[in-house]
């Protein structure tokens, strides 16, 4: 079992649902996040001083999946976050030893 | 305006005087519509995404500022001054500046001794000016739900001064400016017009439906055609982003109403207390005829409807609220719940990005009330009536069509010429400074592009620093954010 | 109102006339009370946790459509027409629809040239219909604070209706409908009612700490011990999830609470001038009492205990506010701010979940108010007083106990019937209706559950669409929510 | 106050009478300028971070109580009673607890029939009392925008009742108290003072630039030196937590203010009138003038430029409002609108943490129109001046230096007695009781360390309890986060 | 070490915090999350135009425990989380490789 | 690869992003999380009755890192977020089988 983890443009989170939906992925979790890279933050001004923010928005999100889906579902997000610009985010992927559904107890592929 | 009954003539007092007492409800009344358009802020900014609210409230404060300013100069003067030609607008120079206006007593009507009625007016001119104004500001301010999220602020600053000028101010004269109140001679609607259309009789409009509510309804439908719309739309859904703004909003707007309304009477006797009974009645229903076509319609009644509802019934009995009885101020209410829910859905029928429903609420809403004045006028029941002032009355009442033909005119009118004069003012604004902000800054949040600010940082983080920024208080050398297009760009991910 | 002194004989004038200047303070001062509404929904609201707060809020926006409609169509009748026996009740039927009452001139009373007093009335029937119509809304949204997050919103809407009908009405009649005024003959608190068990002196209660605080305090005790109380009550912590709308609210209570205070004297002179001084005079001591008790027992004085010490000071001061001196009213504020600072936590030993503390607040503070003239009215230095009319002295000032006995008996009696009829109003909707939501609905979120929405988005992501969302605008065409329980069901986890 | 003409002589009608329409107009403007300092809490309270906004909002809501309570007791006395020698304080025991006030009639003068002026005052002694309160409370509450999330609550709360007797109560005398209007004799600046070096004539202020907005200002100012800076200030970034409060608030002002100018005329006539509309036309230009200077200094306007902008404008118009006519108060708003968006970058210059500007808009606002009455007073055009009054001419009118020197001796006077004294009552509260907070409580955040509250639980989550919480409602039998340090101390982390 | 993360209900955290302090657990963080699954979301119904919002809140549980404990605090989320109803949510572990304790500087199970 | 979460004081964000910028570190991702541990909470006080609050705001700090770098990260993080008090907060490092970045889709070292 893998776990991939996505930090993606809050923009994209629509088009990679619907993605991972009609690759088979039946199940996500997302929170509000925010970045710090190459993609530069913004300035706001307040009664004449300057407000800097370096973060921007992203949103987080954790997929896990079987071994053998795991790089077909990146390649998934991949391609649906992608917009080409700087920012775009950062996808990853962590081995799992254990997954358990908590309503019924099932554990491992048959928890997802 | 009181005055907006026919029937009365103005009499020149030998010795005029102020009426302490509807001098003080005049006062009171244009500071309660003064009031409301930072309601309006509040209820058309709580409406938009949380990007984009201040942008919103913006809107309507610029108005403020920009209409107040040219009322001084010209618009007060270009409304009541003494018509140029064909009642169709006022001389803008001769009170520049309000030259000649404070000094002023206007509209002393002698009490009528039989009925116990107040004497109408006796007000200053100041007084007059003041509940003037107010009006003219919330008339442009309302235009600005139909272009939420999009429109650029400079551009919009721009098009309050031309729209005031050319569209609202004409409008409003030819509405509000009775003959031989603030000026010798008014405007066509208003005043009987033999020579012209109306064929002897003016239309009424007690407080604005037509002026302002069909006027600023029609020029939201003129520029929501005109701008391209929001990114998204109507796709994407687009939730209001704070629906405790927009009950705030509603209920500022709902108490600044009775100024709005009752003020309009320009005296504190039974036509001002008559017109307050059928402000609140109206409301109600209206209140209750929304909610009642979502709960039918969708299964729940919802806030944002019953605030809508409140709206739509002030906006429809504004024209109406003199000449109906309370029985026709309920229905007037009614009418205006259950018609202006059910309109609301037009824009996705039609497919234009009337953001906020300008359209659906404030034109719907000033036509419902307008046209059933030519109902249910009754010139017994009606404030009007019950203050001794002669009036029509309407089909319902015996009164034939002839109310009914002179309301259509001149809501018709109000509506073609603002609709034509908009969109061609809207359309040159378009060419010529672009009346909309780029699309990605749209999407980046038109309060952060336009105006650098973001509405919110509510972060329950209690650190002195926010945890996504590190700035630098200083005196701004340099104008970061439209300096630096990379980051512009960036920003929009 | 100035006539709840029972000394006053109204004088049918030989040619009524309205007094301009009255009549703008009443106007002015019913659209106050009218905005006290909306600042009661955010008060309200602000107090309630973020998945309730719209539908707190719509529990008194449909107050005012209810209550407005039935106000207009049968209530002013019921309170205000002539009394049909006992002074129990008007007859609904005199003035229903209102007719009958627009063209009437009330409560005109000579001016006393001896004392320079201004004459009280010389209003428009309109006006005076404006001012109590308002009274009659916020009395009912008050009760709601006792069943927030919990009550099935129709059958809320039912409520008002039978409960402005059967409670609210009669005991405004009571307190607030004057022989002579009016009508001819009014209720029996107000009234010298010789042969009935008062002995002869109505209670004073000027702006309606017993019809309207006592009888919505109670009302609300007889819901909240009817009702289930909310999930996890008092184990888990319920928390206001918006402070700054207590804030904005009890600001709007306290502005608009002049209106209702000083707009009960139905005129513009010393005795409104006076009422206006007593009632910020008991709000300051108020609010500075219940931050004492906060700081001695809790150890923090607290935002939310200065907004309610200022509406405890409101409630207490309202009976008492023409009757007191301002050293009356400073000490009546006091007691008022200490004393409901204590008895909110009356709830949690008695175990009834008054959610809002309608008890602690509204029924005990108008208890305060009303009990306290009895030993606190003041004949000379009152505004009653320095405006010249006649009134009963209390305990402390000689006058014995005379009026404490009937402030008890006027309190008493409406504490009793609204509480007993309420009860019945309440179980009745309860078995034939439901009053409550399904627990899970509450656990969900009432606001989603009744109305479908949701106060807030106020998500940091700038994109077009919520990260959470992904919907389609269109007209509804089927009712999500309501249709698939299973959705709810889950929703609720 | 209209009193604020020099040439008006005091005349006591034979049978002196209240004016029902001007009484009215000042209890309505009571209302109004009382709904100010709500107003004020959210305009403050907005702009400080979460973590401290209830401890803002409640430094206004506090000095509603004290200053409330203390003016019943002696504030009014020692404003507005007899003067206890040279024009410096009146007696304050002559009215303690109000005494002899409610049954008195003020400021009766009789109709000018020539101009059909309506007659000033005519109101009784409790609306010059009401309208009177609020102005002292709203001049505290000022204050504490200068020192925001730093302030000891309790040293506060303290300071206001001491800042008020020490400081305001004796410069509204000498300001507002004229000579035989309310007492005898009155405060040196309003009054001619031959024998003072004002040189015969007194300082215009109408409603209050130097006894409220230059004495707030400029004890700001002291406070802000006085005390120290916040935790990270200048370097950490503190923005706005909330803007939506911050327009809430500036409307409110905006609405309220109405009342504290044009109800300064203590009538309702030409001269409230002119002053209204000179109040929107100031306030108008000074939007536009911040805007603008943004605009072109910063690349954007914002919207918190648009209020800061309508409060410099409504206070530097202030003083002015009934002195300049339309043209002026253009201007002057204009002069405040670009002076004090300038003006609020000083304290990064100086280095002293005036955290709301209150220097920056109030005392700069203050002095810019105090100061230009001297250039533009204009006998003819004014409200003043077409209200049939006399007064001198500014400088630009041809009227010399006089009025000029005047206004800079009475804005002089205030300022520097401000200084002193509001610096040597913080020195000693701040040896004695300490006036700031630990930085670790500042930066933990005031609202949790000094009120036990936060402002917001806004969490998604829709079940019963927040996810960040797990608490036991109970009444408090023991004083949690004050009697364990170390929670405290770890709080701050 | 391990990393156990759980996806829950926000009504049950009360319940798993309590019954994680019963086994002994002296720490956890929490964040906010939104999940997608079987468990639908719900529809909102703004001036007639329909918005629905698909992702339900859920709170994200994290506990670093020692290799010994995991599965048996694996077991005492998923008693306590459990209400058996669709949405109740997941639970993975990871490995870690190293854990500290930021204020001494401790690592390993010391850390914890 | 690695990836280093750090649960911190919102206080320190802005000396340990300092830091790792210094170390040359060029990208990482925070969020806002609520920790619960020896640090105790607060009470509040609404109208007389108490409400506590047992977990404390932290940030939620993650930065992927190359196995070498790994523990100099984990070292420049627990010295910026080093305040000595208790609820300094925790910081660990997990194995990562695969980065990508979305922009580009580089792998590995290259996508950080
Ligand atoms: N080393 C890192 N560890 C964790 N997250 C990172 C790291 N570098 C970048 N990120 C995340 O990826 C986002 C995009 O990175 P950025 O450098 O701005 O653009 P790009 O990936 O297109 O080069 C950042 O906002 C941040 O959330
Ligand atoms: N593959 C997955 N990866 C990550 N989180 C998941 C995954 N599937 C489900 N979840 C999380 O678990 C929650 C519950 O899942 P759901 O399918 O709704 O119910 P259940 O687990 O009871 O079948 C979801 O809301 C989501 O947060
Ligand atoms: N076992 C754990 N698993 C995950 N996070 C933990 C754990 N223990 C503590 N934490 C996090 O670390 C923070 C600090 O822990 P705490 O025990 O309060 O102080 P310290 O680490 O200084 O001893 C907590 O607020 C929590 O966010």
């Amino acid at each position: 079992m893998k776990l991939i983890t996505a930090i993606i443009k809050p923009h994209q989170l629509d088009e990679v649902k619907e993605a991972l939906e009609a690759f088979g992925v039946a199940g996500m979790t997302i929170s509000e996040a925010s970045g710090y890279g190459r993609q530069r933050g913004h300035s706001e001004v307040y009664r004449g001083a300057e407000y800097t923010v370096d973060f921007v928005p992203k949103v987080r999100l954790e997929v896990l999946v079987d071994d053998v889906d795991s790089s077909d579902v990146l390649e998934v997000i991949l391609k649906a976050a992608q917009t080409g610009r700087i920012g775009d985010g950062k996808i990853w992927s962590v081995p799992v030893d254990e997954v358990v559904r908590v309503r019924t107890g099932e554990r491992g592929v048959d928890a997802l | 305006m009181v005055l907006a009954m026919s029937a009365i003539t103005f009499v020149a007092a030998d010795t005029p005087f102020t009426d302490s007492g509807n001098t003080a409800w005049v006062l009171a009344a244009a500071a309660l519509v003064l009031f409301m358009t930072p309601g309006l802020a509040l209820f058309y900014g709580g409406m938009v995404r949380t990007k984009s609210v201040l942008n919103m409230m913006m809107m309507s404060f610029i108005t403020m500022g920009t209409v107040g300013t040219v009322w001084v100069l010209w618009g007060y003067s270009e409304t009541f001054g003494n018509d140029v030609g064909a009642g169709l607008l006022g001389n803008p120079f001769e009170h520049f500046g309000l030259s000649g206006v404070l000094d002023a007593i206007y509209g002393y009507v002698p009490a009528d001794a039989a009925t116990g009625t107040a004497a109408a007016g006796g007000i200053p001119g100041g007084a007059f000016v003041a509940f003037q104004v107010v009006f003219a500001i919330i008339a442009v301010a309302l235009v600005s739900g139909a272009i939420a999220d999009r429109a650029k602020f400079v551009t919009w600053t721009v098009f309050t001064v031309i729209w005031a000028t050319l569209v609202y101010f004409p409008a409003a004269h030819w509405v509000f400016a009775f003959n031989g109140f603030a000026a010798e001679t008014g405007g066509w609607i208003a005043n009987k017009a033999e020579g012209l259309f109306l064929g002897g009789a003016g239309a009424y409009d007690f407080a604005g439906g037509t002026a302002i509510h069909i006027n600023a309804g029609v020029a939201g439908l003129a520029l929501a055609i005109l701008l391209r719309k929001r990114v998204g739309w109507p796709k994407e859904p687009m939730r209001p982003h704070n629906l405790t703004l927009v009950m705030i909003g509603a209920g500022i707007l709902w108490f600044g109403w009775f100024g709005f309304n009752a003020g309009s009477a320009l005296s504190a006797g039974t036509l001002a207390a008559g017109v307050w009974v059928n402000t609140l009645a109206a409301t109600c229903t209206a209140m209750l005829g929304w909610l009642i076509t979502e709960k039918i319609r969708d299964g729940h009644a919802t806030s944002l409807g019953a605030a809508s509802g409140v709206v739509a019934g002030l906006v429809a009995i504004t024209p109406a609220c003199a000449t109906v009885s309370p029985w026709g101020a309920l229905v007037v209410g009614l009418a205006a719940g259950v018609g202006c829910a059910l309109a609301v859905g037009l824009k996705f029928r039609f497919g234009f990005d009337d953001s906020l429903d300008v359209v659906g609420v404030h034109l719907v809403g000033g036509l419902i009330g307008t046209l059933l004045i030519g109902f249910l006028a009754d010139a017994t029941n009606s404030p009007t009536g019950t203050a001794g002032l002669s009036m029509n009355d309407g089909l319902f009442f015996g009164g034939g069509f002839g109310q009914l033909w002179s309301q259509t005119l001149g809501a018709g009118a109000v509506l073609i010429y603002s609709f034509v004069v908009t969109f061609i003012i809207g359309w040159v604004l378009h060419k010529t400074m672009g009346f909309t902000v780029p699309e990605e800054d749209e999407v980046a949040g038109i309060d952060l592009l336009e105006h650098a600010e973001t509405a919110y940082d509510l972060g329950a983080f209690t650190g002195g620093s926010r945890h996504v920024s590190s700035g630098v208080v200083a005196e701004r050398t340099r104008q970061v954010v439209a300096d630096e297009p990379s980051s512009k760009e960036e920003a929009s991910a």
